[in-house]
């Protein structure tokens, strides 16, 4: 077996956990119509007591807790096809494996106040917005490690100087739009209402979309890349 | 200082007079250590004296209850390992092994006393009610004398180097023995000043 | 691939400083290292500025301060730490390539890849305690100022606690860095500053009691526990930025001892790809 | 070993222990008393930074190394010394 066959599998198996991710986030119901951050302390114990709502937020949050670390094997396949470039250093390609680290460790925080606040929301309605708050905050504001993910990425891909580079120029202008995208979002904490809220056009919408589309080009280019690698390998063996 | 003997097996490295001529002992980079945590020590120490003037009369009656006679043999104990560590290095330049090693050793076990000694001092303390935080008296005496004990922690550590050094005709390297001895000896100097403030000073 | 190899590299231009930039973009063997380097220094002064200046959350305040207090110490720096704190986490990411930099100069050392990579994933987890777990609560903090006063107390104690009292990342980190430059033969740093690392760790222990005091020099903002702690890691942080860039201007691209600077080769010799790999 | 070297290294650690011994004598006077004293405060400073400047110059071989080293151990020394004693001495009588 060749050793791009694993990575293959690896790749593959990103389509199953993307679909488990939009479930997750389409069961949970303070997303699809995205909380505002102006409800009251009473409005939000509100939405974590509703019986209809309470098992939504509790399995999707379930379904994150598992799935969310799920991204880390697609960020080890860009390591690899990081150490394909040109490069005279390891740093790029060590840096994306510390974005890799604490990426998912922040997004596990976000999932871990969502739902202490549903675990027993007969609390104190104070408490459950508190909980609440920290959740949206830490999911929304904490886009760092993506924007750096991104930005590294490009910069590898533009001083990848050989005749068939691993990525296209093209790959690198997207993540610095994508980069772009990210950066409002880490205000969120700063505006109640408008784009910049962490229900707003601005910090939900565009940031995770810029995600999800982060997510499905990455993959095709990653799948091209491995696909190149394995004929190269196989040219080199023959 | 003339008569120094080879031992057998020794092979002509790390040639060094008994009186070497102005030269650091052990590695120079070491002595940045020392001084550096020496200011940092002070500066706790600066931290210590400026607390007590605040409240001398809470510092000198949580002080009474420490047994002076047990800093004493703490620093009569650790001042020995100091002069067996130092011997220790004397022998190693002269290439008498043996008597290095020995020392060594000697070292490890006065430092044990210490270690010993500073554990039951501590448990003495707790069992009459004095802990972390029972004061700020207690507080700095169970800092000071605790940072200090991770000093003594790592300094097992530094001797195992030096008995490791040691052991092998192949090692010897004389600038590790006496790296290793510097280190050590801040662990005493260290103390000593511990022990002015803590036990003596009024 | 070496463009200096090549023989037709125009001479770095001096003056304007973009031209300079894009001569080093292009030509400089050791851009990586450079870009490294730089964000170390920019991160590390803009990051003195958000917790000094906009969001004034260091040095620290009162653990003993009153929920009325706590309140009214939200309310004092509301702006500052929501957008100073958003600035942060834009930023955050950049210790990444940081980190990258620093576990790079352990695996340019002739010691095991075990030390590099202990690093790089002990300081990727030391940016959750060391300002990000910080910057959300407080920003939770400040965005609420009708919060009941008890439970931005909380908020309050968890941001600073967990700001100074996860200490551990920083200690075993200084300490793999110090057993790596101790056991190097290469000579990417000086033995002194692997000796100094151990001091930067000896203050990272005395931290911990701010855990159990609300005032004094113990307290996460007390003489000893605080004000000295800092003063260490400045002189630590000072330290190894400026050995890092005499470390990138000995590089040779080498596996052998680092060349000293006054004999370091102007070119790098050409070695293979897969070698720098 | 070099009998000379045996010798005073011999003398160095009995100077240090008589001195400690002395701290003891120092310390025990009227320890129950509950008095800050200013005497026995310097003096244990004192014989200290002394115990410590012998530490260095004869067990550390600080007087064999470059003057620079005794220089910069003095400096800290005197820092130390300094340091203490003022903030003592101010602390008593400010």
């Amino acid at each position: 077996m060749r050793r791009t066959d694993g990575e293959v599998l690896l790749l593959g198996t990103l389509p199953v956990v993307g679909v488990i991710w939009l479930a997750a986030f389409l069961l949970f119901p303070g997303f699809v119509h995205p909380m505002s951050p102006t409800m009251s302390a009473e409005e939000v114990a509100a939405f974590y007591r509703d019986p209809e709502n309470l098992p939504r937020i509790r399995y999707s949050m379930i379904l994150f807790n598992w799935f969310a670390v799920g991204f880390i094997p697609i960020l080890a396949l860009v390591v690899l096809q990081i150490r394909r470039m040109a490069h005279r250093t390891p740093i790029f390609s060590y840096a994306i494996i510390a974005c890799a680290a604490g990426g998912p460790t922040i997004f596990l925080m976000a999932n871990l106040f969502w739902l202490l606040a549903a675990f027993r929301p007969m609390r104190d309605p104070q408490l459950t917005q508190m909980f609440n708050d920290l959740a949206w905050v830490t999911f929304s504001s904490q886009v760092g490690f993506l924007i750096a993910q991104s930005v590294i990425l490009a910069l590898a891909i533009y001083l990848d100087r050989q005749e068939r580079p691993v990525f296209r120029p093209w790959v690198a202008h997207f993540n610095l739009v994508v980069a772009a995208l990210l950066t409002p979002a880490a205000f969120a904490g700063a505006a109640m209402t408008g784009p910049i809220a962490w229900d707003g056009l601005l910090t939900f919408w565009v940031r995770n979309v810029a995600i999800g589309l982060w997510i499905v080009v990455m993959a095709v280019v990653l799948g091209q890349a491995i696909k190149r690698q394995r004929a190269d390998d196989e040219a080199a063996t023959t | 200082m003339t008569g120094v003997e080879a031992e057998p097996g020794f092979s002509g490295r790390e040639i060094r007079p008994a009186s070497p001529a102005r030269a650091v002992p052990g590695q120079p980079d070491m002595w940045v250590f020392v001084l550096f945590e020496a200011l940092v020590f002070t500066a706790y120490f600066t931290v210590y004296v400026v607390s007590r003037s605040r409240s001398p009369g809470l510092f000198l009656e949580s002080q009474a209850h420490l047994n002076l006679g047990v800093g004493v043999f703490n620093t009569l104990v650790l001042l020995a390992s100091s002069w067996s560590v130092a011997r220790c290095v004397q022998a190693a330049r002269e290439r008498s092994f043996r008597t290095a090693l020995t020392n060594a050793f000697l070292t490890v076990l006065f430092g044990f006393a210490f270690l010993v000694s500073k554990v039951l001092e501590w448990a003495a303390e707790i069992r009459q009610g004095f802990t972390f935080t029972s004061n700020e008296f207690f507080s700095f005496y169970y800092f000071l004398t605790g940072i200090h004990f991770i000093h003594l922690q790592i300094g097992f550590v530094v001797l195992a180097v030096a008995v490791h050094q040691l052991w092998s005709p192949a090692r010897r390297s004389q600038e590790a023995i006496e790296t290793c001895a510097t280190y050590w000896h801040t662990i005493d100097f260290l103390w000593i000043l511990i022990f002015a403030l803590l036990y003596v000073m009024r | 691939m070496n463009a200096s190899a090549m023989g037709n590299v125009p001479a770095e231009p001096s003056g304007w400083h973009f031209r300079r930039i894009a001569w080093h973009w292009r030509y400089d063997e050791k851009r990586e290292l450079w870009i490294g380097w730089w964000t170390l220094v920019v991160f590390y002064n803009l990051y003195g500025l958000l917790f000094f200046v906009v969001a004034r959350t260091q040095p620290p305040p009162e653990p003993s301060l009153s929920p009325a207090e706590v309140v009214q110490w939200f309310d004092d720096r509301h702006r500052g730490l929501l957008y100073g704190y958003a600035v942060v986490f834009i930023v955050g990411g950049a210790t990444a390539i940081m980190n990258a930099t620093l576990a790079y100069s352990m695996r340019r050392m002739s010691v095991s890849r075990a030390f590099a990579y202990s690093y790089l994933v002990i300081y990727a987890l030391a940016t959750l305690p060391g300002m990000l777990i910080m910057g959300v609560v407080c920003t939770v903090g400040a965005m609420r100022p009708e919060r009941d006063p008890e439970l931005m107390r909380w908020l309050y104690d968890f941001a600073f606690l967990s700001f100074e009292g996860t200490m551990g990342v920083f200690l075993i980190g200084s300490l793999v860095w110090m057993l790596a430059i101790l056991l190097d033969e290469n000579g990417v740093f000086p033995k002194w500053f692997g000796y100094l690392n151990l001091c930067n760790a000896l203050t990272e222990v005395v931290v911990a009691p701010a855990w159990i005091f609300k005032s004094g020099p113990f307290a996460w903002n007390g003489a000893i526990a605080w004000w000295i702690n800092m003063g260490v890691f400045v002189a630590y942080t000072i330290a190894f930025l400026t050995l890092l860039r005499k470390m990138i201007l000995r590089e040779d691209f080498g596996s052998g001892p680092l060349p000293d600077l006054s004999t370091a080769p102007a070119l790098a010799p050409p070695v293979s790809l897969k070698a720098a790999r | 070993m070099n009998a000379g070297f045996e010798k005073r290294l011999l003398v160095v650690w009995l100077v240090l222990s008589a001195m400690t011994l002395a701290q003891l004598g120092v310390g025990s006077v009227d320890r129950q008393a509950l008095i800050p004293n200013a005497a026995i405060t310097s003096s244990a400073i004192l014989v200290a930074l002394i115990k410590v400047r012998i530490i260095f110059r004869q067990f550390m071989d600080v007087r064999h190394a470059p003057a620079l080293l005794g220089r910069l151990t003095d400096l800290w020394i005197v820092l130390t010394g300094a340091i203490l004693l003022a903030c003592y001495w101010a602390g008593r009588f400010a």
